[in-house]
């Protein structure tokens, strides 16, 4: 069998073309990227921005339908069961959601990560402790945590994070160890120990980097997750309330609208697919880009060079 | 040759890809007859092996594309009849075994149910398969085979699976067998069993047989014709016997110049102070002892070789020796350390001093890592060299050393070849200015030509740089080649050792003996002889 | 524990079970909104509970006209009189058999009342009795003298609060009640269904429904939907805005009422002209077929117009923000922190859209120049803050509560909400407490009078609250039955109001 | 494997303590039950007679060892709110739950695996690619958005099932159909991947080789391998439905320990949510064992 044979020789450029103009060849890719931007600056800027408009009610004139210019562009997309621009809502939703969304991710992904590498690096007993823990978290139903912290410590988005994320943690814990306990046998592990590596090092430098696209892919998959977890919070009556405004929370007071003002739910709901399939479509596309090894799939098509 | 069974004429075939198209093979032609044995020779990457996944229909369409040529068998052109019909052929009139059988066998089925569904999937009868099956397994040598049909891939060793691979494709008789590789996993003396087997069966079934190899002994030892190829031509074709002793093309001289085992025998530098002094090494691991109390010195600036077949415990002892494993009991002294029980600290030390290159730089290499952080990873861990501008600068000679050139400094592992990445290893391993390198099959894994190349290297680092070696290889003639002193170990015993003159030329234990024997020669007349003098024996 | 009979039971019971569909004609179907957890007679003033309980499977003793305007009659007993002393002789009705078959006589009512009030079983009814002693004495099997400490002048209306149990009841709850009514318990499946069958035994006239089954939906739109597929008859809850079609959907006052609960001891809202202020700032109108139902009334008083001494003449706070930021400056300028941070707290699925009417209020008191924010809460939380005591160091609350009397009587509303020893009271006015004491003992004419004096003087002199609405219910009624809901539905569903077209 | 079975029922069991512990002491932290029971107006009297009743006027250790107690008689105590055993109460919803989530993951199984096997095998075409976006789709639209939107066009439009209830196997459809999709999208694209990649083993090639059919290629030889990582995420799902599908048991009126459990955490009925964890946690702890036995009867290389 004919390999590629990818010596130095055939190599034209060093680092070949930057990520950018990889991004720009995968057209599914870049249109998420380009999605999930907007949505960022949306995140970011829209509460300043549109704060106003998001919240000015207008009793008598709600439930405005879409796809009509005669109150402006804030209206395009309808307006609410309280006569507030969707549009506007829409965006300045987007804060709290992202917010909710990114620091659930990350708490649960930092905390269950780190456990996941001390338990698959250390030895059995730590490890069978953590899994244990593991296991009562996974049984611990979410929403008596969220009964329990939102009584206790009452309604916030930390707090809300911190609900979220401790049901996530054992996702990236199991995976995390799954992981470690395959690459700690690895060759280039082996060497490093060889070289007097520490533990330290070896798990920063040698096993995270192999097991972090696994992490990352989990990662956007569990963005939508918390999202519609956030939502059926929300629809249950213990998640984010009004005055606080996600997406979730629109799709939930929405709901009762469905039959008569279908916009209400519909364009949140909308938000959150078109959130997790961008950010799917970027996280396969990442997984391939940032990986030395398999770059070249991205890279511009090469003269042959055997 | 109008006898010819299966005939391969002009045929090319390009491979699409990402970066680009490449010509895999390019107007290649071969044909083999009832009864002979055709060896197609080549090293990786020479596309050796795409004109026989044509003839099964294996090669993925796309990205491969078969540009032109033809396949004749009986008459049809492989490449144009149908699918269904080519399913037909594979298996019952043209069969192939694969290197690295434990891959190629499914690891969940018991080897019984492969075996079975050879026929059945042919649409002959299970309880006729079953006879079959029962009787080939039987005849290629495996003990019990009612019970080891029941048994999985995984129960079996490697050259057990290898055996029950050839039953499997000769279950329907084939006409012609491809074998891919086949005794490349293998250690020699089952290498030597396989290939007599495949003789044995070819003679009673007269069957043709296509042996893809990049190794000249086994063409040596069973071809009756080969064909040399190189980046997806043939270069040469002929008898074993013409090829090795009057190679015409180029590449054919110098894959020839490269077989090891051919060089001067290196002695030892009897007046060398004592580096390293191991005493009654042992290991177990549950039942099994891994080391059964190994002892050997070693001094400055020599090669020390350990050979031994798999399960022999020569790799068990590179590890304890480098704490990768704690022995259980025994002593290794370096420079008066024990290496078997100093602490942290001073281990720490040591893992300046002693290194290692392992047998797969594709693994041992971090593909995350550049090759700079790679080899400069070392003195980010003994704190060594601060300077970032004197790191760069001695990395690039580092490189020039192994034979590398400073441009390639910040690329990937996975942009190298197999001997490039070798390199970097063996640089990474000189970053420290080690006094031994422990090299555990740091050649097998290349090519002929580059694992000369990669020896040469070596042998040149220890006589200018003063380095230790212990070389841990299962490949006699490397070992010829570098080393100037042999461990012949087996089931975690030194067997026998001494300077490697006496070991190769005057073995004195029968294991020796038995192990060199079965070690293939290049040189088909020597092979011959050696079958001749086993023969008459 | 055995996991698997229960398992395969409830697989062989989802392939057998007839649909429900099919049924007799004068069998109906009724979707309710909550499971009961109990089926308990004397849980029945829980509306979920009364709903399928009272006066279909329990009678009690008087009962209220809703539908007319006979005010209280005779259910159980045929007729009562004051004896003075604060006695009350009751004369029970002869020939009442219990579904167990067992006669109902004086010391039925008198185990019923010793159940209610022993300290071995929480029963709901208790608490309309919270300070009165309750003496029961059987003067013969059809006559009851019933004595209360002090003089209780609404006692025969209390009457209609409590079930009659037969004497054998043991004093735990129940899970198959026993009760004089036209209708039996026949099938209790948890988390499915109620049966209730007509008994023939009736002492009275037999109901048209021979049979009713309860089922449980939580999503108002399912239950709308399944009076529609047919798979249900009457869906006594539903939204408004399911409640879309005339033909089956029928509006009508719940005896609900909304209101912001003022705490007067925080500041800013211990001052008159910023209370005035909140009333004059929400516009009350603009709720009204927007967020909620039309139909909805604008409130003048905690209880609804059908109650007693309910005064015609209050009129609803007009809606003027020009006044509200006026009273507010008028009180700054007296040194009144108006800037104070007010929450509006107001506990989620309360009523329909209630998060809505919360931001909306907040948006309108905040146009003013209040400083308030809306604050959702669960409904345990919700109970902190509506119930005393108050949480310490909290600042200025205004609870959205709402508050429910379909007694008749203004009693079991004005003490708790406008009392100064009330529990859920933002109140401490010694004249308001004054009035209460007066109306509670008055009876006749008089305790009208009084309670309308204290109407008129919580809302216009202390304006002790903002009193928004009266709600609406929705209800949806399938077109093969004839029955008309009316405000007590929030409470009981009497099945013998059902007929057939 | 049984000494391994031993382990895990060991570990698990200390699990379920320390589980326990937390649940009952944490949900303590979430107020007080007699409010909840007990209408607003009633008498601080009353409230503390319930509290008295329900033991829940004594110090919470007390509370705790009287629990403990009673759990080692398997009495699991009462129900604040229904007065009748938890367990009784637990165990009735558990018997709707179980062959609700049985039914939709065998649903999930069949159907990701044949569709996500046929993908990999058509890696990059155009099946493969509508596949892998209905499951995305599928999998990040909120489930009572699906739910209610399914009840407005199959049963009030359409009339082709009932809206809700239990009843008959009609009943079912709908939300067995709403519980499929996020699992499926899920467990759909873990089998694309593993299959990918098991097709692109070696002993592929052998079947191949071998003149072995497609399907056959597909359904028996790879299938096997690539169903190991399969079967973990198989049963992360899987444990999320025992836990009960609250979403869509509200919604269709489906009377599992979902609904259960939120209803009893919103009302304080600590019994009846101490013992839904613990019967969920158990059979959680059941289902991984289970999952290790089909690991190992798949994969021949784990049995020893």
């Amino acid at each position: 069998m004919a390999e590629v044979i990818s010596g130095p020789q055939s190599t034209v450029a060093d680092k070949g073309p930057s990520l950018l103009s990889m991004l720009w060849r995968d057209k599914l890719a870049f249109s998420s990227a380009i999605i999930l931007l907007v949505i960022i600056v949306a995140a970011l800027i829209g509460p300043t921005l549109l704060g106003d408009i998001a919240t000015q009610q207008n009793l008598r004139g709600r439930n405005f339908p879409p796809f009509s210019l005669d109150r402006g562009w804030a209206f395009f997309l309808g307006g609410d069961s309280l006569g507030r621009s969707m549009l506007a809502r829409l965006i300045v939703a987007a804060h709290s959601t992202i917010l909710i969304a990114l620091g659930t991710v990350a708490v649960a992904l930092t905390i269950g990560a780190t456990l996941g590498l001390v338990a698959g690096y250390a030895g059995k007993h730590v490890s069978q402790i953590i899994m244990r823990l593991a296991d009562v978290i996974m049984s611990f139903p979410s929403l008596l945590i969220a009964v329990v912290v939102l009584y206790v410590l009452g309604p916030s988005i930390p707090n809300m994070i911190l609900v979220l994320a401790i049901t996530r943690i054992p996702i990236y814990l199991r995976t995390t160890r799954a992981e470690v306990l395959e690459v700690r046998e690895r060759m280039f592990v082996q060497a490093a120990k060889v070289m007097g590596a520490t533990h330290t090092r070896i798990i920063l430098k040698h096993i995270l980097p192999v097991v972090t696209p696994t992490l990352v892919t989990i990662a956007t998959l569990d963005f939508a997750f918390v999202m519609l977890a956030e939502s059926s919070l929300s629809f249950l009556g213990i998640g984010v309330q009004p005055p606080g405004i996600t997406w979730g929370l629109m799709v939930s007071q929405g709901r009762p609208y469905l039959n008569t003002a279908w916009w209400l739910a519909f364009w949140p709901g909308l938000m959150i697919v078109l959130t997790a399939l961008s950010l799917n479509l970027l996280s396969s596309w990442m997984r391939v880009a940032l990986d030395p090894a398999q770059r070249w799939r991205l890279e511009t098509k090469r003269k042959k060079n055997v | 040759m109008s006898d010819a069974l299966l005939t391969v004429k002009n045929l090319t075939v390009d491979f699409h890809t990402a970066r680009g198209t490449v010509h895999a093979v390019r107007n290649v032609s071969w044909s083999v007859s009832r009864g002979e044995t055709l060896a197609i020779l080549g090293e990786s990457g020479s596309g050796k092996s795409v004109s026989a996944s044509a003839v099964m229909n294996l090669l993925d369409i796309p990205p491969a594309e078969i540009v032109s040529g033809e396949i004749l068998y009986e008459g049809k052109d492989l490449l144009k009849v149908s699918p269904e019909e080519h399913r037909a052929l594979n298996g019952k009139k043209i069969a192939m075994i694969f290197q690295d059988p434990l891959g190629h066998l499914n690891p969940v089925y018991s080897v019984g149910w492969q075996i079975i569904e050879m026929m059945t999937a042919h649409g002959r009868p299970k309880d006729l398969a079953r006879k079959r099956a029962l009787e080939l397994i039987a005849r290629v040598g495996i003990p019990e085979p009612e019970k080891a049909m029941k048994k999985y891939p995984h129960q079996f060793s490697g050259g057990q699976r290898q055996r029950l691979m050839i039953a499997m494709a000769l279950m329907l008789k084939p006409d012609i067998l491809i074998a891919d590789e086949p005794t490349t996993a293998l250690d020699v003396t089952i290498q030597a069993e396989v290939l007599a087997l495949l003789k044995e069966l070819q003679a009673e079934t007269g069957m043709a047989m296509v042996l893809i190899t990049h190794d000249l002994g086994v063409v040596a030892e069973i071809a009756d014709r080969v064909v040399v190829m190189n980046k997806g031509v043939i270069v040469e074709t002929g008898t074993p016997r013409e090829v090795y002793h009057a190679p015409k093309h180029p590449y054919t001289q110098r894959l020839i110049s490269a077989a090891p085992g051919k060089g001067e025998i290196k002695l030892l530098d009897e007046t060398s102070p004592v580096l390293l002094r191991v005493e009654k090494l042992q290991k177990t691991y549950g039942n099994f002892d891994a080391l059964k109390g190994v002892s050997f010195n070693l001094t400055r600036g020599q090669s020390l070789a350990v050979v031994g077949e798999s399960g022999s415990g020569k790799s068990t002892l590179a590890r304890t020796l480098l704490r990768l494993e704690d022995a259980d009991s025994g002593h290794a002294y370096w420079k008066d350390k024990d290496l078997i029980t100093i602490g942290q600290r001073e281990l720490l030390t040591v893992r300046r001093e002693i290194q290692m290159v392992f047998q797969d730089p594709t693994q041992s290499l971090n593909p995350r890592m550049s090759v700079y952080d790679l080899i400069a990873e070392g003195w980010d861990i003994h704190k060594l060299m601060p300077n970032k501008a004197e790191r760069r600068k001695r990395v690039i000679e580092l490189l020039e050393q192994v034979g590398l050139a400073a441009e390639h400094v910040d690329r990937y592992p996975h942009q190298f070849s197999g001997g490039q990445r070798q390199r970097i290893a063996i640089a990474r391993a000189l970053a420290l200015e080690p006094e031994l390198i422990i090299c555990d099959e740091a050649v097998s894994a290349l090519d002929v030509s580059i694992q000369a190349q990669v020896v040469a290297l070596l042998d040149g680092l220890r006589q200018r740089l003063g380095i230790s070696f212990i070389f841990i290889a299962h490949d006699l003639g490397v070992v010829r080649d570098f080393a100037d002193t042999v461990i012949v170990m087996k089931s975690g015993e030194i067997v026998e050792m001494g300077p490697t003159e006496q070991i190769f030329d005057a073995p004195r234990e029968p294991y020796t003996q038995r192990l060199l024997a079965a070690n293939l020669d290049p040189d088909p007349d020597v092979q011959a002889e050696r079958r001749a003098a086993l023969t008459d024996a | 524990m055995n996991l698997k009979p229960i398992f395969f039971g409830a697989l062989m019971a989802t392939t057998s079970i007839v649909p429900a569909l099919a049924q007799a004609n004068t069998d109906i179907t009724v979707v309710l909104s909550e499971e009961l957890d109990l089926v308990e007679p004397c849980m029945a003033t829980r509306s979920n509970i009364g709903r399928v309980i009272m006066q279909n499977i329990s009678e009690t003793l008087t009962e209220l006209d809703v539908r007319g305007d006979k005010g209280l009659t005779g259910r159980l007993a045929e007729s009562w009189e004051d004896l003075g002393d604060g006695t009350w002789q009751f004369k029970l009705r002869q020939n009442v058999k219990f579904s167990d078959g067992s006669d109902f006589d004086a010391n039925d009512v008198k185990h019923s009342f010793g159940r209610v009030f022993s300290d071995q079983i929480t029963c709901e009814s208790k608490r309309y009795f919270a300070d009165t002693q309750l003496t029961l004495d059987v003067v013969d099997p059809h006559t009851i003298n019933i004595k209360a400490e002090p003089a209780q002048p609404i006692l025969p209306l209390l009457m209609s609060l409590v079930t009659i149990v037969p004497s054998e009841t043991p004093v735990e709850f129940v899970r198959e009640p026993i009760g004089t009514g036209p209708y039996a318990m026949t099938d209790w499946t948890a988390g499915q269904q109620i049966v209730l069958e007509r008994r023939d035994d009736y002492w009275g006239e037999l109901p048209a429904v021979t049979k009713a089954t309860y089922v449980f939906r939580s999503e108002p739109a399912v239950r709308a939907a399944m009076v529609e597929t047919g798979e249900a008859d009457i869906a006594p809850q539903i939204t408004e805005l399911e409640a879309t079609n005339p033909e089956t959907d029928f509006t009508y006052p719940n005896s609900e009422t909304v209101y912001l609960r003022i705490d007067q001891t925080v500041e800013p809202m211990g001052d008159i002209r910023v209370r005035k202020a909140l009333n004059a700032a929400i516009d009350r109108e603009a709720f009204i077929g927007t967020v909620l139902a039309e139909g909805t009334e604008l409130a003048t008083a905690m209880t609804p117009p059908t109650t007693l001494g309910w005064n015609p003449d209050l009129k609803p706070h007009a809606f003027d923000p020009e006044q509200a930021k006026a009273w507010l400056a008028e009180a700054e300028a007296d040194g009144v922190n108006v800037k104070a941070p007010v929450e509006v707290i107001a506990r989620t699925e309360n009523f329909p859209h209630v998060a809505e009417v919360g931001e909306a209020l907040v948006q309108m008191l905040n146009d003013v120049g209040f400083n308030a924010s809306l604050r959702m809460v669960e409904v345990a939380e919700h109970e902190q803050y509506y119930s005393k005591p108050y949480p310490e160091g909290r600042p200025a609350q205004l609870v959205v509560a709402q508050h429910d009397n379909s007694r008749g009587d203004p009693v079991f509303s004005m003490y708790f909400k406008y009392h100064s020893q009330g529990t859920q009271s933002g109140v401490n006015d010694p004249k308001a407490d004054e009035l209460i004491e007066a109306a509670t003992a008055a009876t006749g004419e008089e305790r009208a009078a009084r309670w309308s004096e204290l109407f008129a003087y919580v809302h216009d002199e202390i304006v002790a609250d903002a009193l928004l609405f009266h709600m609406v219910g929705h209800s949806r009624v399938g077109e093969r039955l004839d029955f008309k809901p009316t405000i007590a539905t929030n409470q009981q569903l009497q099945l013998s109001e059902i007929g057939f077209k | 494997m049984i000494k391994m079975i031993g382990q895990r029922a060991i570990a698990s069991i200390l699990s379920l303590l320390v589980l326990m512990v937390l649940v009952f002491f944490l949900s303590r932290l979430t107020g007080d039950p007699a409010v909840l029971f007990l209408p607003i107006d009633a008498t601080e009297q009353m409230k503390e007679e319930f509290r008295r009743l329900h033991g829940l006027d004594l110090p919470i250790i007390q509370q705790f060892w009287h629990y403990i107690v009673d759990l080692t008689q398997l009495d699991f105590g009462d129900s604040l709110r229904k007065a009748r055993p938890a367990l009784d109460v637990v165990l009735e919803a558990y018997a709707w739950t179980l062959p609700l989530a049985l039914i939709t993951m065998s649903l999930v199984v069949v159907a990701a695996i044949v569709l996500g096997s046929l993908a990999a095998f058509n890696v990059g075409g155009f099946f493969d690619r509508l596949v892998s976006i209905i499951s995305l789709i599928g999998a990040s639209a909120p489930d009572f958005w699906i739910a209610i939107v399914a009840i407005v066009v199959f049963s009030i439009g359409l009339g082709w099932v009932p809206t809700s209830g239990v009843g008959t196997p009609w009943h079912w459809i709908l939300p067995i159909a709403v519980l499929f999709i996020r699992p499926f999208g899920l467990v759909v694209q873990v089998v694309r991947g593993s299959m990918l990649s098991a097709l692109s083993s070696l002993y592929v090639k052998t079947a191949r080789a071998k003149g072995v059919k497609n399907t056959r290629l597909i359904f028996v030889h790879t299938l096997r391998n690539g169903m190991l990582p399969v079967i973990t995420v198989i049963g992360d799902q899987a444990a999320a439905m025992l836990n009960g599908a609250v979403i869509v048991e509200t919604i269709f009126g489906f009377p599992g320990i979902g609904k259960l459990m939120i209803d009893s955490i919103l009302q304080r009925d600590f019994n009846v949510v101490l013992a839904a964890i613990m019967i969920t946690a158990l059979a959680i702890f059941v289902m991984n064992i289970l999952i290790d036995i089909a690991y190992s009867v798949l994969d021949p290389r784990i049995r020893n």
